[in-house]
């Protein structure tokens, strides 16, 4: 039981860390911490992808000088996998155009409502008809 | 609010936590992930591609459309922010 | 059964669309250009199907394919004696309709006159699309068209009143279009065929219980058109319309294609053998002599004269139908042929209706004393198509009456003779104190005491229409050969069964 | 060459869209005519991509001439490139239909930002549809959803709030999509859908297989907006400009249906969705709520916008439901539906903008003699109305009729009674606005404002109007020729195992 649990704790990790980040999309009420729960969020998917990369004893997937060489085999398990690396480069750079459109939204909503409660932004809109 | 949230959350970890028992041991270097397809990106990137850093041979060749795709992405978040906010400033201004 | 393949049908179809839209792009300010785009398309439109005639007399039917949406889905229009006879009522009426309804909008000085002709065209568009589909699917399109069709023409006068009304008309319409789309569904997965063929196809395709279901909401579905009680309730509300769309709502188009339905539902989709078998023609029948029966005491009951023809158009209605179920050779020519003199016979009467509207103002039956002086054309035309409507001879109505009533023996339902007797009393009852008042009661203050009558161009099309009720009483196969027509139909039925 | 049409459907609005802004540097009023011209391309493009599938069948692109699964392909099959013309032609029409609404909703400085951004949403959207591999699906999926974000957030009053809620779950739904991407990758190494449809089938029963799939499906709902996960979709549609709401409202739910037809039935099989995982059942379920809730919401509403944007909610429902029965007949149903819904949808956003680009209202009850007022506008109203009441020969009825054929045919008498009670609702809806736009004030206060003087003819602008008219047309020639479309198209969009 031990072992099984050690053997994936990679997969441990990333799901209390999502669970974090999804638990403050949902139940907070401040637009900020929202917006960190989606960072972190994002963040265990990406750390799920990267952990699937890992070999045992393989190193970065950068062939060293002395592999250079012509028709030399390469050996796979040598190297990590590099598809979720580049899978995930990927997704780093869409996780940031994500938040840098929500908080140009969140730039907005200051300027119109001076909060980010989300409880005085419904009172706000409430009062005012809208 | 906060239980419907909790609850949501503790289902969605409970359904991950659940795949996970089928899933290879971590660092398994036999696991379909490191078998199926990205073995030959390590095999031939170098010959096909002449780049030592396989990264950079997917992300830019094989993969070339995703990260074309990602650059827009950037294009998009770029445009979205001047679009958003561009116009109170002058607004401010005026 | 010999197929003629021919595009007639589409063009017989096609033509009032086709003015429809030149009606529309004519617009308000030629009149004259628009009201004649209605007098061309009935006229063409009648030669149509008229021309159609002699084949169906030969005992040919008339195919056309328009679309094949899926296997066993097709947009088709098959013509055969039974679609051709309603589709000669519908187009013959519409010329009478046309010219009757020129002079009562001018008459009245209405408004939107371009969306009520434009309406009325789409109507008649729908209303031949019924007769001449050869399936379900097509029946249900025009169906439905026709229900949209007709909205604009009861709400036409925009009063808060109309408007409810038409709310009234769109809820049970629409209810019922649903209903029938489920059960079209049904059909089709049970069978994979919506044809319609003489004498149904139905049997054995399902549990009896599936069936029963299938025959209840199918005559719930076009039972609301027909105004089945208790489903009728739309029909004198939407008597708010202009009297022409009343006559053509009453007489010719939605109601009459309601019964159509029916028709088409008891004898070409379940057939006189399967509801037999199935045993509810009988309850079906009951049901529909407690309409006919109610709906002639509740036209006892009106003073306004729209709403008693109403009542008296849900108990005639109702008529027919139990004709059909009551599934024997005679009552079933009984039952289509009322198709036929019901239509002609009641038009007469909404037309009186409306030349009293307009000429003389009046709308109820106790004001309309000594009104046959001022107006005797008009008024003996609604005492020739009273006394046929009470089927008494020489008048068409007898000859219905008379297959009807022949058909209750027949079925060995001595009870349902009464039905019709009674009924035959209540239209005495309800429509004779009209003409009695109208000749030889003093006339009120309010009545011209000489000959004063409504326009000509809306007399002249009543006068005509009461006076084919009697040729079609001495001659019923005069002209069109409605009866040929008739007797083709209930053989191909009985045939097969 | 006609593989060169496939690229050409991205690469043509991608390109654009980095020259708007050059352009919009110069000379704004250029921006325009530049975004529509290049609209064409695709459109055109994608014309040629289905007749070509039409005639030698399905075909696959390869990027960079890299072989799948190693490299990204496209591939294209009957419902792609069906839904790739419905994609390309309605946001043509929206983009002409642009012109004057965002002049006069928008400040000047936006148009730019604006119509690049519109561009990228069009490439997002035709990205997610092409694509043959799932990662490029989610990156084409951000790249749509970023820029409608943008473009939500400049609408009216309280648009930025809505953007936000948007922003949440769509990122929400986006990584679980990610999610799903990378359980499937764990069991199966690949990326491809080919090569993942013939992979799974050995490891249907392994449990990462069954995470992945619901991750699947719960993304792809709360992105077509699939009750109860549409509470981002009302306050989104609604505060979006007119022009915007019109795109995504007929385009974004019908795409992520798409997706979900995608992945349920060519990734994974049709054995796996129908027989192993339950999930059809559920979804059938949420999509009747869905029809419910949306019509009864639609019901309370006095502003026509939000009214079809609920409406919109309930007709995620119908296709849903299509995709639920799991057989031909309701697939066909929904996969016409997907095409009818964009029409009617779009066609209806449209013409609210016209209302309100003229009138400067949208409450139902304020639309008095707007049928003298607006005559094609609100003719075009009525057809669209009456499609989706559901009367023929109006498109909407035939999908409808395949629908509950559908249902009728997986003995579902729930959801065929939900598709039945919408036409009813609809029918109320839409009756209650015609009785408003037609009809004289039922108000006799009111009376007197109109009933004398005349009511001057004051229609939308042609590139407006022409639009709505085409739209409307459409609505009618999509029914009448919906039998061609299905025998020719659609029969083989729908998975060959039904």
């Amino acid at each position: 039981m031990l072992d099984y649990v050690i053997s994936k704790y990679n997969f441990w990790i990333y799901v209390i860390l999502m669970m974090i980040g999804l638990y403050a999309m949902i139940g907070k009420r401040n637009l900020i911490k929202k917006l960190i729960g989606m960072n972190i969020f994002q963040s265990a998917v990406i750390l799920f992808y990267v952990s699937i990369s890992v070999k045992a004893g393989a190193t970065v997937p950068i062939l060293s000088g002395h592999s250079y060489g012509h028709g030399e085999l390469i050996e796979v398990a040598k190297y990590l996998n590099p598809l979720p690396h580049v899978l995930m480069l990927t997704a780093i750079v869409v996780s940031i155009a994500t938040t840098g459109v929500a908080l140009a939204t969140l730039i907005l909503i200051y300027r119109r409502y001076n909060t980010l409660e989300e409880d005085e932004i419904l009172k706000i809109r409430r009062d005012t008809g809208v | 609010m906060k239980l419907v949230a909790l609850i949501t959350v503790f289902m969605t970890g409970a359904l991950l936590i659940y795949g996970v028992e089928d899933m290879p041991g971590w660092g398994d270097p036999n696991s379909p992930a490191s078998s199926h397809v990205s073995p030959r990106y390590i095999q031939e990137a170098m010959e096909k591609t002449a780049t030592p850093n396989m990264v950079s041979a997917v992300l830019a060749d094989y993969r070339s459309y995703d990260t074309l795709g990602e650059t827009a992405v950037i294009f998009t978040a770029g445009i979205a922010c001047i679009l958003m906010l561009r116009k109170k400033r002058k607004g401010e201004g005026e | 059964m010999d197929v003629v393949y021919s595009s007639r049908p589409l063009w017989a179809v096609l033509v009032s669309m086709i003015a429809a839209f030149l009606i529309l792009a004519t617009g308000e300010k030629n009149r004259n250009i628009r009201e004649s785009w209605t007098i061309i398309a009935a006229f063409v439109k009648f030669f149509i199907v008229a021309s159609m005639v002699p084949l169906i007399l030969q005992g040919k039917v008339i195919e056309y394919t328009i679309i094949t949406f899926y296997p066993g889905l097709l947009l088709q229009f098959r013509i055969d004696a039974f679609g051709m006879l309603f589709g000669l009522i519908a187009s013959s009426l519409w010329i009478a309709t046309s010219f009757y309804s020129i002079g009562y909008v001018r008459g009245l000085k209405e408004h939107a006159q371009t969306r009520y002709f434009f309406a009325f065209a789409m109507c008649l568009t729908s209303t031949i699309g019924i007769a001449f589909s050869a399936n379900l699917l097509t029946f249900l399109i025009f169906y439905e068209m026709l229900t949209i069709a007709t909205y604009p023409l009861v709400i036409h006068s925009e009063s808060p009143e109309a408007v409810k009304g038409g709310r009234k008309y769109l809820t049970y319409t629409l209810t019922a279009g649903c209903v029938l789309l489920f059960a079209t569904g049904m059909i089709y997965y049970m069978t994979g065929t919506l044809d319609f063929k003489a004498g149904g196809f139905l049997a054995g395709s399902g549990s009896s219980s599936v069936l029963i279901m299938l025959f209840a909401m199918f005559i719930f579905g076009f039972g609301v058109k027909a105004g089945i009680m208790p489903m009728h309730e739309w029909l004198p509300t939407a008597m708010v319309a202009p009297t022409p769309v009343s006559a053509l709502l009453h007489a010719v188009a939605v109601v009459k294609a309601g019964v159509f339905g029916c028709l088409r539902v008891i004898l070409y989709i379940f057939g006189p053998n399967l509801l037999h078998n199935l045993g509810i023609w009988l309850i079906m029948a009951y049901i529909v002599s407690f309409t006919v029966i109610v709906a002639g005491f509740l036209a006892l009951g009106q003073d306004h004269l729209k709403r008693r023809l109403a009542f008296s158009t849900v108990n005639n209605l109702a008529m027919i139908i139990l004709g059909a179920i009551l599934l024997t050779k005679s009552s079933m020519t009984g039952a289509i042929i009322h198709m036929a003199n019901h239509a002609f016979m009641k038009i007469t009467l909404f037309f009186c209706a409306g030349a009293l509207h307009v000429k003389a103002h009046k709308d109820y039956v106790s004001q309309l004393d000594g009104i046959g002086r001022q107006m005797p054309m008009t008024m003996g035309a609604f005492a020739i198509a009273a006394i046929g409507l009470s089927g008494i001879p020489p008048m068409n109505g007898f000859i219905s009456k008379w297959f009807l009533c022949m058909g209750a023996l027949e079925a060995n339902q001595i009870i349902f003779l009464f039905v019709f007797f009674t009924s035959a009393m209540l239209d005495v009852a309800f429509l004779f104190p009209v003409i009695y008042n109208s000749f030889f009661k003093k006339p009120l203050d309010d009545v011209t005491p000489h000959f004063d009558e409504a326009p000509m161009l809306m007399v002249i099309p009543l006068t005509i229409t009461a006076l084919l009720s009697v040729v079609f009483g001495i001659a019923p196969d005069a002209f069109v050969h409605f009866f040929s027509i008739t007797t083709i139909a209930v053989q191909n039925i009985m045939g097969v069964g | 060459m006609v593989e060169q049409f496939a690229a050409l459907i991205i690469v043509a609005p991608l390109i654009a869209s980095l020259i708007v802004p050059l352009i919009g540097w110069r000379q704004k009023r250029l921006c325009y005519p530049w975004v529509v011209a290049v609209l064409v391309v695709p459109f055109i493009c994608s014309l040629g991509v289905l007749n070509t599938v039409l005639t030698t069948g399905k075909f696959s692109y390869r990027l960079g001439g890299w072989a799948p699964p190693w490299g990204i392909e496209y591939a294209i099959d009957h419902l792609n490139a069906f839904v790739l013309v419905i994609v390309t032609f309605i946001s043509l029409i929206i983009a002409v239909y642009s012109k004057k609404s965002v002049e006069k909703e928008l400040a000047e400085e936006k148009i730019a930002p604006f119509y690049t951004l519109f561009l990228l949403l069009v490439t997002g959207l035709l990205g997610i549809v092409i694509t043959g591999d799932v990662f490029n699906l989610f990156v084409f999926l951000e790249i749509s959803s970023l820029s409608c974000y943008a473009l939500i957030a400049i609408g009216e009053e309280g648009a930025p709030t809505a953007a936000f809620n948007y922003v949440i779950l769509g990122t929400i739904a986006a990584c679980f999509y990610l999610l799903g991407v990378g359980y499937l990758y764990i069991a199966t190494g690949s990326l491809n859908m080919a090569d993942l449809a013939n992979i799974l089938p050995s490891m249907y029963h392994s449990k990462v297989i069954l995470v992945a799939f619901a991750f699947f499906t719960v993304s792809l709902a709360i992105k077509g907006g699939l009750f109860p996960l549409h509470t981002w979709l009302p306050d989104a549609y609604y505060t979006a400009p007119s022009v915007v709401s019109a795109l995504i409202a007929s385009l974004m739910t019908k795409v992520s249906a798409y997706v979900m037809i995608r992945v349920m039935f060519t990734v994974f099989q049709p054995h796996f969705s129908v027989d192993i995982v339950p999930v059809l059942p559920i979804l059938g379920w949420m999509a009747v709520f869905a029809i419910l809730f949306g019509g009864i919401k639609a019901l309370a509403q006095t502003d026509l916008k939000r009214m079809l944007v609920y409406i919109v909610v309930a007709e995620v429902g119908y296709i849903i439901i299509g995709v639920s029965v799991a057989n031909r007949m309701g697939l066909t149903g929904a996969i016409l539906h997907i095409m009818n819904d964009a029409v009617m949808v779009a066609c209806l956003f449209l013409i609210v903008g016209a209302i309100f680009y003229k009138t400067g209202t949208r409450d139902i009850n304020k639309l008095h003699y707007l049928n003298k007022k607006m005559p094609f506008t609100m003719a075009a109203f009525t057809i669209t109305a009456l499609s989706m009441v559901g009367i023929p020969p109006a498109c909407g009825f035939f999908s409808k009729w395949y629908l509950i054929l559908g249902t009728i045919e997986a003995g579902q008498w729930v959801y065929a009674a939900a598709l039945l009670c919408s036409s009813l609702i609809n029918a109320v809806l839409f009756f209650r606005v015609i009785e408003c736009a037609y009809l004289k004030p039922l108000n006799p206060v009111n009376a007197h404002t109109g009933e004398t003087h005349m009511i001057q003819r004051d229609e939308a602008p042609l590139t407006m109007l022409a639009p709505i008219v085409i739209m409307a047309a459409l609505v009618i020639l999509l029914g009448m020729f919906s039998g061609n479309i299905i025998s020719s198209i659609i029969q083989f969009a729908v998975p060959a195992s039904f």
